[in-house]
């Protein structure tokens, strides 16, 4: 379980986030909800190791991971797909994925594998595996973080807006594969612009405004709040 | 007492330091023994103090220096290279300071500055016995690999010019910069495609044996001339004796009559070979603090004045070489020896003509 | 005929010895492109720790080389610590700057009279003597150094493209968070990188120094031909940094030979002015 | 029928082997809003980098304003009236966003370096120009007010509309906009629309490549499709999202702004606000 | 970060207080230092023009610097010119060459163009080497003439000729300090500043990127020009030393330290680092074991350069750096 408590993140002398409660239970999907700059990605970079915070504690399965050391959180089990993607452009997009799963560097099998999910899952990929990243389209390269974020075999995903740039049936397919993986025992935490998917998949969910969290609740409670519904949903 | 500065502006970092730190070394090891020995001008206990500033072997660097030193009314400054000596030259008569110039540069003469005092001999003496002992011992067909450096490009002309004067033929001029040069054996293959009897080589020590070094290993057989700046008794630390047998060049500092006093002494406190760059500059500055006892006076003009009566009072223990006293132009007339080698043995060459 | 076949050689030997010394660079410059410009004397301290296990410690030519090797990869190591890794983040010309540092340091440690002093020192050959094969002359020394360049070649490209090591070393200069995303440990790579750059820039100057000669400057000479030739042969390509070299070898001894020797130098640079000016990339492109 | 802005014949682009445009022939009407979907990857910017002349086609040509720009450089395609945006935000982030604006107005000032040396009078109105140029544009997108601020302070919203005003500031006929809406919540697409709406409206023509069918939908007078390169589909918003061929390359069941997160039978020219 | 321009009453002070200096009679030690530190200003402020406004690393200045400088000592010792007239010929020669490396070299980028640009400075540099007929070579070019009329202008203000130097190079450095500035603040420089934010986005803003880039290096190598043509009538004698790689890194050097793409900093830089440099000198041996180090620290905890930080100091205290406040919290129940 991810036990997010009282977590602060300050940039300089801006606080962006504030006291922040939130968890994600075993096998959950949730989802995050909020406008541009409210504090998303910030969550989600210290969630996995690249941001510090500047109090509070964040633990996985009993696991800090504040220790700013995103290494260290990949290795049990937290994987992130970033905002801005974060990929290494002038390599392939095979080694791209296989990097993805350099925590598993001892189990080739098991990443022979997982390849072959991820190709699956994005059948666009296959004849770009020779590819550099950086000559992909921008929905391609998106297709790329998310499959190396699968390649790590995480259980806890953290997907910072993953239908970024994507044409509606990859986005369609990724809420798909976001499910079929959390079928398979995964943890979800999920902050998408596209909210009403996103929802449409998610167990529970939090609203940031501001850097705090302003609203929770289960699904069918966040799909019918009228505040969210007007500034999320867009109905 | 009365402290005298004598100001020195030479490379003492980058690649040239080497070259710098010899020629300090020689003025500084002077200074220690004026000091400890005492000297007196006018009955005035004067001691020496070396003030030394970098000049990286920058002429700009140099004027800059010389102009702190003369601030601080230093009036005897040590400079060892060509290019700074002749940027500070005007400076001598305004600013009021003996040029102790440690070059061979003959332009350096031609200013006809009245403030300037030249250590080195001139090189031009060196060439006649040269040409004749090595024509007469190999052939007629000069090779040249010399540094190109201003004063090695002054030598690669000279020879040349002396060479075809005895009735011998000049190859193509192959010099390189021996400061720079990774490997010298493309030069030297390239000289030898012209069939040379004799090779002309020279540049600092180091790079000069590994020129002769690769010159032997691709088979010449012939005889090298050594330029001056490049000393056998260096080169023969690097490199296997039977190489540099046939070699006329510039006899070992240590060889000489009577400098066994300064050589002693100088490898207790530096703990290497002198060279002429040391030995010379040792000798200019004894001839310095005689001329200031002859004078009576610190006053650089009227030093300038006794420079030639002190060098010819000097003795020779404190002279390295024999000296025949300082020119008008302010050149020193210093005896030269030269010698070819030959399984690590001698034998002084005899000078036909002397350039004065 | 033996006289062009002998420059052949020469060529090849130069060469030799620019790629070795390129070979080290190209991992900190061509793949983290971090322009340490201290690589020069990293190369320099190899040369006189080399010297010091023969002089000093008076052991023999392979052990001195290793240790050489060894300290040097730690000093560069602890360099990408304290300097590089700091400014990781910064415009190209800090680094740049303070490499020039780095380089000074160890210049004027080295040239000071309680170190080892300003003047030349010689490293004898381990293998002296000379092979003529067809009336051209080459030395041992300069076939060790020809071999040592192509299994360094060989040995770093295998190392970048086949190993997950090599692999992560290119994930990190190409995006060090993304690196740590996936689990990369980039501290401990970005050392090892250097470490790597290191020992290779020692091992260069041990094997090189008994053809040209020990000097605190040394470095600086081949600083500016070795940068150029990673930019010659594409940066980041490690065949590219091997054809670069030969390239600047042969131009400068065949420039020397059919020109001008005073001029090799600047024939050498003149040509890699005129392949940027057609190949704007350098001659390889980075693969992947 | 509105006449034709813009007209490409044949385009095509390749790399290496891989042909990312294929032969397209289209045109771009005067004061409309066309759109350009596709599958990722389908070429859509490339389309726009071949337009904007970032990279020279392999086949075809391109004429805008009955004028053939197909060889011409980027700054030279800028000046004859055409002004793009990137799909990732590209802006300066570290000037104030008036100065980045001013920027975009370079194209419609002649001083050059001598002007500035000497401070000629022609530089003193260029100056001038700029500025005022620049606070035109900026007022368009609505950040007039935010005009000293580092354009980086901006919130990514903020900065999508530093962009279109840099591209607006240099006075174009045509602007590519590549993606604008991508990251932007349904209220923020909301506004962007009406934005885009008001610049043609003002007489600009604009083609725009995105993945919001809401957008596209409630905003397009015309719609070009793209796939593996080619030109797949062109037609009005409603064609389009019937044609069979887009709708298996690439709609899926999303032909009525599905991504909007409606139950996808909103019309076609209604905007997301009011589909409460 | 934008230059913030701060009026021109600060330089207007500055180039006041400088300029009385002499009157204070210093010794000829420390007015040589201050002409010192003006010239490698002004090849700084040439070098500042690319690196620190249109973000291209040019590593060959030192050549042009030499170029200058031996324009001048060759019409005036050679072919006997005015030095009033050789000087401006120097100029426009490095604008004409800049303008031609320019072509060749602004095909590639970033470390590409940086290395070109050092090969041909290195190129240069050999070249003067060599060229004996011309340059004098390793013997370089001695005893250049004064400027005419300067010592007679000097001795009229009751200063010897190191003083007549000594305003020269004020003024040589106000007017570059003035074009300088004129350019950054200029259309041309602003677009300068667009292609070092990025070339794309200048290239779709409708720069001409090229053209622009050509430019400045014009500016900028013609600069560089100017200040070698005072280097070379100041010292009088000329060797190729002063051309190289090493010179364009101690003033690549000055420039960081100083500030890169301020207008202060190439002032800033050359006047502490150079005087740093004369005074460690007394550290004998130990000079480069300081200085080195010393670097390091700099560029690590300056790496805006003095100039820089001031500007930044000054840019908080007068807008109080608004906290990116995000634009909107929901609030719309
Ligand atoms: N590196 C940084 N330095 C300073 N401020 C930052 C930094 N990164 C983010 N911020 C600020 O922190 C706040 C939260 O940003 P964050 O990127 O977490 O928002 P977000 O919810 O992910 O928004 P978006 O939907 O645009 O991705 C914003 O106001 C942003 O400007
Ligand atoms: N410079 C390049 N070199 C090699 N291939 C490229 C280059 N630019 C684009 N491509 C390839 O061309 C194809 C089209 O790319 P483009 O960016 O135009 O797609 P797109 O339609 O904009 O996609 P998206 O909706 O994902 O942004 C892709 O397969 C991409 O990998
Ligand atoms: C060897 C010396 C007598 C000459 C000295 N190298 C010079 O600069 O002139
Ligand atoms: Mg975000
Ligand atoms: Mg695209």
């Amino acid at each position: 379980m991810l036990e997010v408590r009282d977590l602060s993140v300050k940039y300089g002398h801006f606080t962006a986030l504030h006291d922040v409660n939130l968890n994600v239970q075993a096998g959950e999907i949730v989802v995050l909800l909020g406008a541009n700059g409210a504090g998303k990605s910030t969550l989600f970079r210290t969630l996995s190791g690249l941001q510090r915070p500047s109090s509070g504690s964040a633990t996985w399965n009993g696991t800090p991971l504040t220790g700013g050391r995103p290494e260290f959180n990949v290795a049990h089990g937290v994987a992130q797909c970033p905002e801005g993607r974060l990929l290494f452009p002038d390599l392939s997009v095979e080694k791209n994925l296989r990097l993805g799963a350099f925590v598993h560097r001892k189990d080739a099998a098991g990443t022979n594998r997982e390849l072959d999910r991820v190709y699956e899952l994005f059948p666009a990929l296959v004849e770009k595996r020779a590819a550099s990243a950086g000559s992909l389209s921008g929905g391609q390269q998106q297709m790329v973080a998310i499959a190396r974020s699968l390649m790590a075999r995480p259980q806890l995903l953290l997907l910072d807006e993953p239908s970024l740039g994507l044409a509606p049936l990859v986005v369609e397919q990724v809420f798909e594969a976001v499910q079929r993986v959390n079928a398979a025992g995964v943890s979800v935490l999920l902050a998408e612009q596209n909210a009403f998917a996103a929802l449409g998949i998610a167990h529970r969910g939090y609203v940031l405004e501001g850097g705090r969290v302003t609203l929770q609740g289960a699904q069918h409670e966040l799909m019918t709040d009228d505040r969210v519904r007007s500034a999320y949903l867009g109905v | 007492d009365k402290v005298v500065s004598i100001g020195f502006s030479g490379p003492l970092s980058g690649g040239a330091a080497f070259y710098g730190k010899d020629t300090q070394s020689g003025v500084e090891m002077a200074i220690a023994e004026l000091n400890r020995k005492g000297i007196r001008v006018k009955g005035e206990k004067v001691t020496f103090k070396l003030v030394s500033l970098d000049d990286r072997y920058l002429p700009n660097e140099t004027a800059t220096n010389v102009k702190r030193m003369t601030s601080q009314d230093i009036g005897f400054i040590f400079v060892p290279h060509s290019g700074g000596i002749l940027t500070v030259q005007p400076m001598t008569a305004r600013d009021n300071f003996l040029l102790v110039a440690y070059s061979s540069e003959p332009k350096i003469l031609e200013a006809k500055n009245p403030m300037t005092f030249m250590l080195p001999p001139r090189y031009d003496n060196y060439l006649q016995p040269f040409t004749a002992t090595q024509m007469k011992a190999y052939g007629k067909k000069l090779g040249l690999i010399g540094t190109t450096s201003a004063y090695g490009k002054q030598w690669t002309d000279a020879i040349t010019a002396e060479w075809k004067r005895q009735g011998g033929t000049v190859g193509g001029n192959n010099g390189v910069d021996y400061n720079t040069t990774v490997d010298y054996s493309s030069a030297v293959t390239k000289a030898l495609a012209e069939k040379p009897d004799v090779l002309f080589v020279g540049g600092p020590s180091q790079p000069t044996a590994l020129v002769i070094k690769a010159a032997r290993e691709q088979g010449f057989k012939g005889g090298f001339i050594v330029m001056d700046q490049a000393k056998f008794e260096q080169m023969d630390t690097l490199i296997p004796a039977t190489y540099l047998n046939g070699s006329v060049g510039v006899l070992p500092t240590k060889e000489f009559p009577g400098t066994s006093i300064f050589v002693n002494q100088y490898q207790r406190v530096y703990k290497k070979i002198p060279t002429s760059e040391a030995g010379l500059n040792y000798m200019g500055m004894n001839v310095l603090a005689k001329a200031m006892e002859l004078a009576g006076s610190t006053e650089p003009k009227a030093v300038r004045e006794k420079l030639d009566a002190a060098a010819k009072a000097l003795p020779l223990s404190r002279s390295v070489y024999k000296l025949m006293g300082v020119t008008d132009i302010g050149h020193v007339d210093a005896e030269f020896t030269i010698a070819s080698v030959r399984n690590g043995k001698y034998t002084k060459l005899r000078v036909a003509k002397v350039f004065k | 005929m033996t006289t062009f076949l002998q420059q052949l050689f020469n060529a090849l030997a130069l060469g030799g010895v620019y790629a070795l010394v390129a070979l080290g660079l190209t991992l900190v410059y061509g793949v983290m492109r971090v322009p340490n410009f201290a690589h020069g004397g990293l190369y320099m301290l190899g040369a006189y720790l080399t010297f010091a296990g023969l002089t000093l410690l008076k052991i023999s030519y392979v052990p001195a080389l290793l240790i050489s090797a060894v300290v040097v990869a730690l000093l560069a190591a602890l360099m990408e610590r304290l300097i590089f890794y700091p400014l990781r983040n910064a415009p190209h010309v800090h680094p740049m700057i303070a490499a020039l540092g780095v380089l000074f340091f160890f210049e004027a440690l080295i040239a000071h009279p309680a170190v080892f002093g300003p003047d030349f020192k010689q490293i004898a050959e381990p293998v002296p003597g000379i092979v003529t094969i067809a009336g051209v002359v080459i030395t041992w020394q300069r076939l060790i150094v020809i071999a040592a360049s192509v299994a360094a070649m060989l040995g770093l490209n295998f190392f970048l493209k086949r190993t997950l090591t090599g692999a992560t070393i290119e994930a990190m200069s190409q995006n060090r968070e993304g690196a740590r995303l996936v689990g990369i440990n980039t501290d401990r790579v970005g050392m090892l990188t250097f470490a790597i750059s290191g020992a290779l820039a020692a091992i260069a100057a041990s094997l090189i120094a008994p053809i040209n000669s020990v000097t605190p400057s040394m470095g600086e000479v081949m600083n500016l031909k070795v940068f150029a030739i990673i930019i010659l042969g594409g940066m980041g390509s490690v065949p590219g940094a091997i054809v670069g070299a030969f390239l600047l070898a042969f131009s400068e001894v065949f420039g020397g030979f059919y020109i001008n020797l005073d001029f090799a130098d600047v024939i050498g640079f003149a040509m890699l002015v005129l392949v940027l000016a057609i190949k704007p990339q350098g001659l390889f492109r980075r693969g992947t | 029928m509105p006449e034709s802005l813009l007209d490409v014949q044949g385009l095509g682009i390749r790399f290496g082997g891989l042909h990312a445009v294929r032969d397209v022939t289209t045109h771009i009407p005067a004061g409309q809003i066309t759109a350009i979907i596709g599958p990722n990857g389908a070429g859509k910017s490339t389309f726009f980098n071949l337009i904007s002349g970032f990279y020279q086609p392999t086949s075809g040509s391109i004429r805008f304003a009955d004028e053939d720009i197909t060889r011409l450089k980027t700054h030279e395609v800028v000046s004859r009236g055409i002004a793009r945006t990137f799909q990732t935000t590209t802006i300066y982030k570290e000037l104030s966003v008036l100065e980045g604006v001013m920027i975009g107005h370079r194209v419609r000032t002649r001083a050059g370096l001598f002007d500035a040396l000497l401070r000629t009078g022609r530089e003193r109105q260029d100056q001038a120009a700029s500025h005022a140029g620049a606070m035109r544009a900026l007022e368009r997108v609505g950040l007039a007010a935010q005009a000293h601020l580092p354009a980086g302070a901006l919130t990514q919203e903020g900065q999508k509309r530093v962009g279109i005003a840099m591209a607006l500031a240099s006075d174009p006929k045509l602007l590519l906009l590549d993606e604008p809406a991508a990251g932007m919540n349904p209220e923020e697409t909301v506004n962007l629309m009406a934005l885009i709406r008001e610049l043609v409206t003002g007489g600009l023509t604009v083609a725009l490549v995105e993945h919001k069918m809401s957008l596209v939908m409630g905003l397009a007078d015309g719609i070009v499709v793209l796939h593996h390169g080619q030109k797949i589909a062109q037609g009005t918003p409603q064609e389009v999202s019937r044609d069979p061929a887009v709708i298996e390359a690439y709609l899926g069941g999303h032909a009525h702004g599905g991504q909007m997160g409606n139950t996808g039978k909103a019309p076609a020219a209604a905007e997301g606000a009011s589909h409460a | 970060m934008t230059a913030r321009r701060t009026g021109p009453w600060g330089w207007i002070a500055l180039f006041v207080v400088m300029a009385l200096f002499p009157l204070l009679r210093p010794s000829g030690y420390l007015l040589d230092i201050g002409v010192n530190i003006m010239i490698y200003a002004m090849l700084a402020y040439g070098m500042n023009i690319l690196l620190g406004y249109t973000g291209q690393l040019p590593l060959a200045h030192a050549g042009f610097f030499g170029i200058g400088a031996y324009t001048v000592g060759i019409l005036t010792l050679k072919a006997g010119w005015n030095f009033w007239l050789a000087w401006p010929v120097a100029v426009v020669l490095c604008a004409v060459l800049g303008w031609l490396l320019g072509l060749v070299a602004f095909r590639t980028k970033g470390d590409a163009f940086s290395i070109l640009t050092l090969a041909v400075g290195v190129i240069i540099m050999l070249v003067i080497n060599k060229w004996d007929s011309l340059t004098g070579g390793n013997e370089g070019l001695n005893g250049i003439n004064p400027p005419p009329g300067l010592e007679g202008l000097a001795q009229s203000l009751g200063l010897k000729l190191s003083g007549g130097f000594y305003y020269m190079a004020l003024v040589a450095l106000a007017l570059t300090v003035l074009l300088v500035a004129r350019t950054r603040a200029s259309v041309f420089g602003r677009s300068l500043i667009a292609i070092r934010g990025g070339e794309d986005l200048a290239r779709s803003a409708g720069i001409n990127v090229f053209q622009h880039k050509l430019r400045a290096m014009m500016l900028s190598t013609a600069i560089a020009g100017f200040a070698g043509g005072l280097y070379a009538v100041y010292i009088g004698f000329l060797g190729a030393a002063s051309t190289g790689p090493v010179v364009t890194f101690t003033v690549l050097l000055y420039l960081l330290v100083g500030g890169l793409g301020t207008l202060a900093g190439p002032l800033v830089g050359p006047a502490l680092i150079y005087t740093l440099t004369q005074n460690l000198k007394g550290l004998q041996d130990y000079q480069y074991l300081v200085f080195g180090p010393l670097l390091v620290l700099l560029v690590m905890f300056a790496p805006h350069g003095l100039a820089g930080a001031w500007e930044r100091l000054v840019a908080r205290r007068r807008t109080p750096t608004p906290s990116p406040t995000p634009e909107k919290a929901v609030d719309h129940a």
